[in-house]
């Protein structure tokens, strides 16, 4: 599997060639970016019959410093929970990638759409596939930084103003993560998560580990945008382009947020609900209030977008409940949810974005009024927002039935009716747009656009087979693999220093 | 922009060719002595935001150095990438150093580190005139 | 080691004048300021390389700051107005995070090595490995380019990044009509 | 450990700049405090006692060294700073010309 680096090689070197390229024809950079995005996708499903060979977890050391005995050099650590991440990166973003090509008609300056693009996918593979602290901030930095310009992509008023807020906060975590990084060089001298996991294992956890794990969770939660750090989310995500804000709410906070977190926490800090009760209680009550507090919000919701952004809240707050109840059903419904939805949220803010095309506006109130057919984006919005509510057959389905499985386990029944209600409450607002925007309209049907529709298919395909091969593919193949690297918690270390 | 007044376009003249070769030295000489890319690159920057500041400039001249910095960025950070590639082709490692390592205190060793000095040199320095071009110079260089 | 102290509380002071003072050219330069001294604190702690860049990117910082400022206005006039209940309710609320946090690292800090006498793991296997293996004289350039160099491909595409995202929100159009 | 608290209070002093100030260059100044704070904690970590910068400058040199890596670690840290001060403060230019002002309360387009 000597082809890791070109998980951020690529996108790196498309990102720097879509400048030069754009000068000679600037429909080139198009055709960079969906080649690239494309060939991503490529790799990353080649890695998922490739990594078993390997026994799932796969050390790159690069530029030839051996980890062993002591780790010099900067790893790439690629075991299932980053195939996961990998994998459900570049299906979004390639379907991203040909939403864009005629979205982008709307906008000026194609290229940097394109250069920013690429940035920001090269900066989510490389933190889900590095093995190493440090280039785990700097990586996250240039997701962040890319997304801080791509959400004022349009500068208009209100575009400015998202960026500006989003940019303090961010960095405000971002900075916060720099320090609990230095924080952790001071006490173990080394920048290997699996190296620090060995040094960490055998000192006693004093005020100085819980120092580190409050300023890291406050960094990764800001991220993550989980309540109550959650304010800026709804302004970022709505101002973005279309398929930005799939790609945002789709798999950027969790790449971020969820994703560093579950890797810190559970392997390299080597935390569980047995050694520290009241931190995973602490996430476990963010993620209730979360899903609580915001699903009300996003009742009263007028715009499109904005309540799709407000959704995304209240999904990573049942993510957070997994990971709060961290058993093993809890473990799965997480992982599950993280990737279905990055596929439904994805498809649901694609429609987002043709339907503004069409009309012009996102207030639900005026698209009422509007005198036009949208039948197929309807019928998608529809299977999308079915999926991400937990009806079966689709994906969304069973994310939400091993949570309250989970909370059943716990034998916290309250937490599991909650659960099961605020589904259907997620069922009702997002079908409040289908019922208001796309039925019982009079007016000529739309056209679709041919590219548009096959990212649109792409997606709503992926949800229905892998609801559908659940328990057959995606589960005992992937999700039950990625799982088993979360519970593994602290063994990580060794596995990674022996190979 | 406006420029400034004649003393200080003099020293400017006097000067610019200098803080240009130091910037050169210090991204030369990253391997033996303090600096390297970023250091060297930000002199040479600083170079060019001098030359602007003390004479002024006209938008053309400005469109034009913004066209030639954002042609070098893109080179700098490609031919950046090309070496870490060039380490996965040769020695199927990514970033391996793959130059033979010659003598230390050499100019000519330690392997890639200077030609990656170099590359990030040029690509911070093309950079940072672009970002100073854009905020500090013209109002809005680009209209497209 | 005084001129240590002398100048992280010299950073202090001028960090808060750049915080509080009215006119926004003078806070830019009290940026400035504290700059200088984090450069200046870089040669006492050894590390050459960092004050190098830490004085050329103050300098720019502070260029870039002025004309923001000068394009835009030199006076905070927010400091005119009203205090509401709000902003003290702010006020309040940083106090007792300000005081809580500064409790909580006191002791955690008490926990790390004691200053000036790091443990350095990694770090003295780079010292031998970098000269005799590398031919590097400059170890931190040994450390940025050949160890740890994809960190550096990583750095340099931030920067990449933040020019063309300058240049992205410094656009005069943004979407068609 | 004195001057590590040092840069701790001065981290403070950025995040007290970035809750409290209206005005957004302010803002942006706090910022930059709270990244001078990082970074020069981190720098403050690998000092070595008595010893000498990491460079070589003849062959029979003795190794008292300080710690290089938290050297390179923060000249990262300084550039990805630079990259993000400037992008702030070119947000802040365009949020300037749109409204006309810098206060942050008079910039509240975006609703609940």
């Amino acid at each position: 599997m000597n082809y890791l680096p070109l998980f951020t090689a690529l996108p790196l070197l498309g990102a720097f060639l879509t400048p030069l390229l754009s000068k000679i024809w600037e429909r080139l950079s198009d055709i960079i970016g969906s080649i690239i995005t494309t060939f991503l996708l490529i790799l990353s499903i080649y890695s998922i019959f490739l990594l078993p060979i390997f026994g799932d977890l796969y050390v790159y050391e690069i530029g030839k410093w051996p980890i062993r005995p002591i780790p010099l050099g900067i790893v790439f650590t690629f075991d299932s929970l980053s195939l996961l991440m990998v994998l459900a990166i570049n299906l979004l973003s390639f379907a991203c990638a040909v939403y864009s090509i005629n979205y982008l008609d709307n906008y000026t300056a194609r290229w940097k759409f394109w250069t920013l693009f690429l940035l920001l996918i090269a900066g989510l593979n490389g933190v889900a596939i590095t093995g190493d602290l440090f280039n785990l901030f700097v990586f996250i930095e240039i997701s962040a930084i890319s997304s801080y310009a791509l959400v004022a992509f349009g500068v208009e008023k209100e575009d400015l103003e998202a960026s500006f807020k989003y940019q303090v906060i961010g960095e405000v975590g971002g900075l916060t993560i720099l320090l609990a990084i230095a924080l952790i060089y001071a006490k173990t001298s080394t920048l290997n998560m699996a190296d620090i996991a060995n040094t960490f294992l055998n000192e006693n956890k004093g005020t100085l580990f819980w120092f580190i794990i409050s300023l890291l969770t406050f960094g990764f939660l800001i991220k993550s945008a989980l309540f109550p750090f959650h304010f800026w989310l709804p302004d970022a995500h709505s101002q973005a382009p279309a398929p930005i804000s799939a790609i945002l709410s789709g798999i950027f906070i969790k790449t971020l947020g969820v994703y560093t977190l579950f890797r810190l926490i559970f392997n390299v800090f080597g935390l569980n609900r047995n050694n520290a009760p009241h931190y995973f209680n602490l996430l476990l009550i963010l993620g209730i209030l979360s899903i609580i507090i915001t699903s009300f919000i996003t009742l009263k919701q007028e715009n499109y977008k904005r309540l799709l952004a407000y959704s995304t809240i209240s999904q990573i707050g049942y993510i957070f409940v997994g990971l709060g109840l961290s058993n093993f059903f809890g473990i799965i419904g997480a992982l599950t949810l993280i990737f279905a939805h990055a596929l439904s949220k994805g498809l649901l803010f694609l429609t987002a974005g043709s339907v503004e095309r069409e009309a012009g506006t996102l207030d639900i109130n005026e698209l009422t009024l509007l005198k036009k057919r949208m039948s197929f984006y309807g019928l998608v919005y529809t299977l999308g927002a079915l999926s991400l509510a937990g009806i079966p057959p689709f994906l969304g389905f069973f994310p939400k039935l091993f949570l309250i499985l989970g909370a059943i386990k716990e034998k916290m029944l309250g937490l599991a009716i909650i659960l099961g209600i605020f589904s259907i409450l997620t069922l009702a607002y997002l079908l409040k747009i289908t019922n208001k925007v796309f039925t019982n309209k009079e007016g000529e049907e739309v056209k679709e656009n041919s590219l548009s529709a096959i990212s649109f298919l792409f997606l709503v395909f992926l949800i229905f087979i892998f609801g559908i091969f659940y328990f057959n593919y995606l589960q005992p193949n992937l999700i039950n693999k990625a799982s088993e690297v979360v519970i593994r918690g602290i063994e990580y270390a060794r596995l990674v220093l022996m190979k | 922009m406006r420029g400034m007044t004649i003393i200080v376009k003099t020293i400017t003249k006097l000067l610019v060719g200098l803080i240009f070769l130091y910037g050169i030295y210090i991204i030369t000489h990253g391997h033996l002595t303090p600096g390297g890319g970023f250091a060297g690159g930000v002199i040479i920057s600083a170079s060019f935001i001098l030359l602007i500041l003390a004479f002024g400039s006209e938008e053309i001249k400005e469109r034009i150095g913004y066209i030639y910095s954002s042609i070098f960025e893109s080179i700098g950070g490609l031919l950046f990438v090309f070496i870490a590639l060039f380490g996965l082709l040769l020695g199927s490692y990514f970033f391996y150093n793959f130059l033979p390592k010659g003598k230390v205190f050499m100019l000519f060793s330690s392997g890639i580190i200077p030609l990656c000095n170099v590359a990030i040199g040029i690509k911070v320095g093309a950079g940072l005139f672009a970002i100073f071009l854009a905020i500090a110079a013209t109002r809005f260089i680009m209209k497209e | 080691m005084i001129e240590l102290y002398i100048l992280l509380i010299a950073s202090i002071g001028a960090g808060i004048v750049a915080v509080e003072i009215k006119d926004l050219l003078a806070s830019a330069i009290s940026l400035g300021i504290v700059g200088f001294s984090v450069a200046i604190i870089f040669i006492l702690v050894q590390a050459p390389d960092l004050a190098i860049v830490q004085i050329v990117v103050e300098v720019l910082t502070v260029i870039i700051f002025v004309a923001v400022i000068l394009k835009t206005t030199h006076i905070d006039t927010t400091l005119e107005n009203k205090m509401e209940v709000r902003d003290y309710l702010t006020k309040g609320v940083f106090v007792i995070f300000g005081i809580f946090f500064l409790i909580f690292s006191i002791s955690a800090l008490k926990e790390l090595p004691e200053f000036g006498k790091p443990i350095m793991k990694i770090a003295s296997h780079y010292l031998a490995k970098g000269f005799e293996e590398i031919k590097a004289a400059n170890q931190v350039a040994a450390v940025i380019l050949d160890f740890r160099g994809y960190d550096t491909l990583g750095e340099a595409t931030v920067l990449f990044t933040s020019v063309i995202g300058v240049l992205t929100i410094l656009r005069k159009i943004g979407k068609k009509k | 450990m004195v001057p590590y608290l040092c840069c701790i209070i001065l981290f403070l002093i950025g995040i007290y700049a970035i809750l409290t100030k209206r005005n957004l260059i302010k803002i942006a100044i706090g910022f930059c405090l709270l990244e001078y704070a990082v970074n020069l904690f981190f720098a403050l970590i690998g000092y070595k006692k008595d010893a000498l910068a990491p460079i070589y400058t003849n062959v029979s040199q003795s190794k008292n060294f300080v710690d290089p890596i938290p050297q390179a670690l923060v000249l990262t840290a300084i550039v990805i700073g630079l990259g993000t001060t400037a992008l702030l403060l070119s947000v802040a230019v365009r949020i300037y010309e749109k409204y006309k002002t810098l206060d942050i309360k008079e910039i509240k387009r975006l609703k609940e």
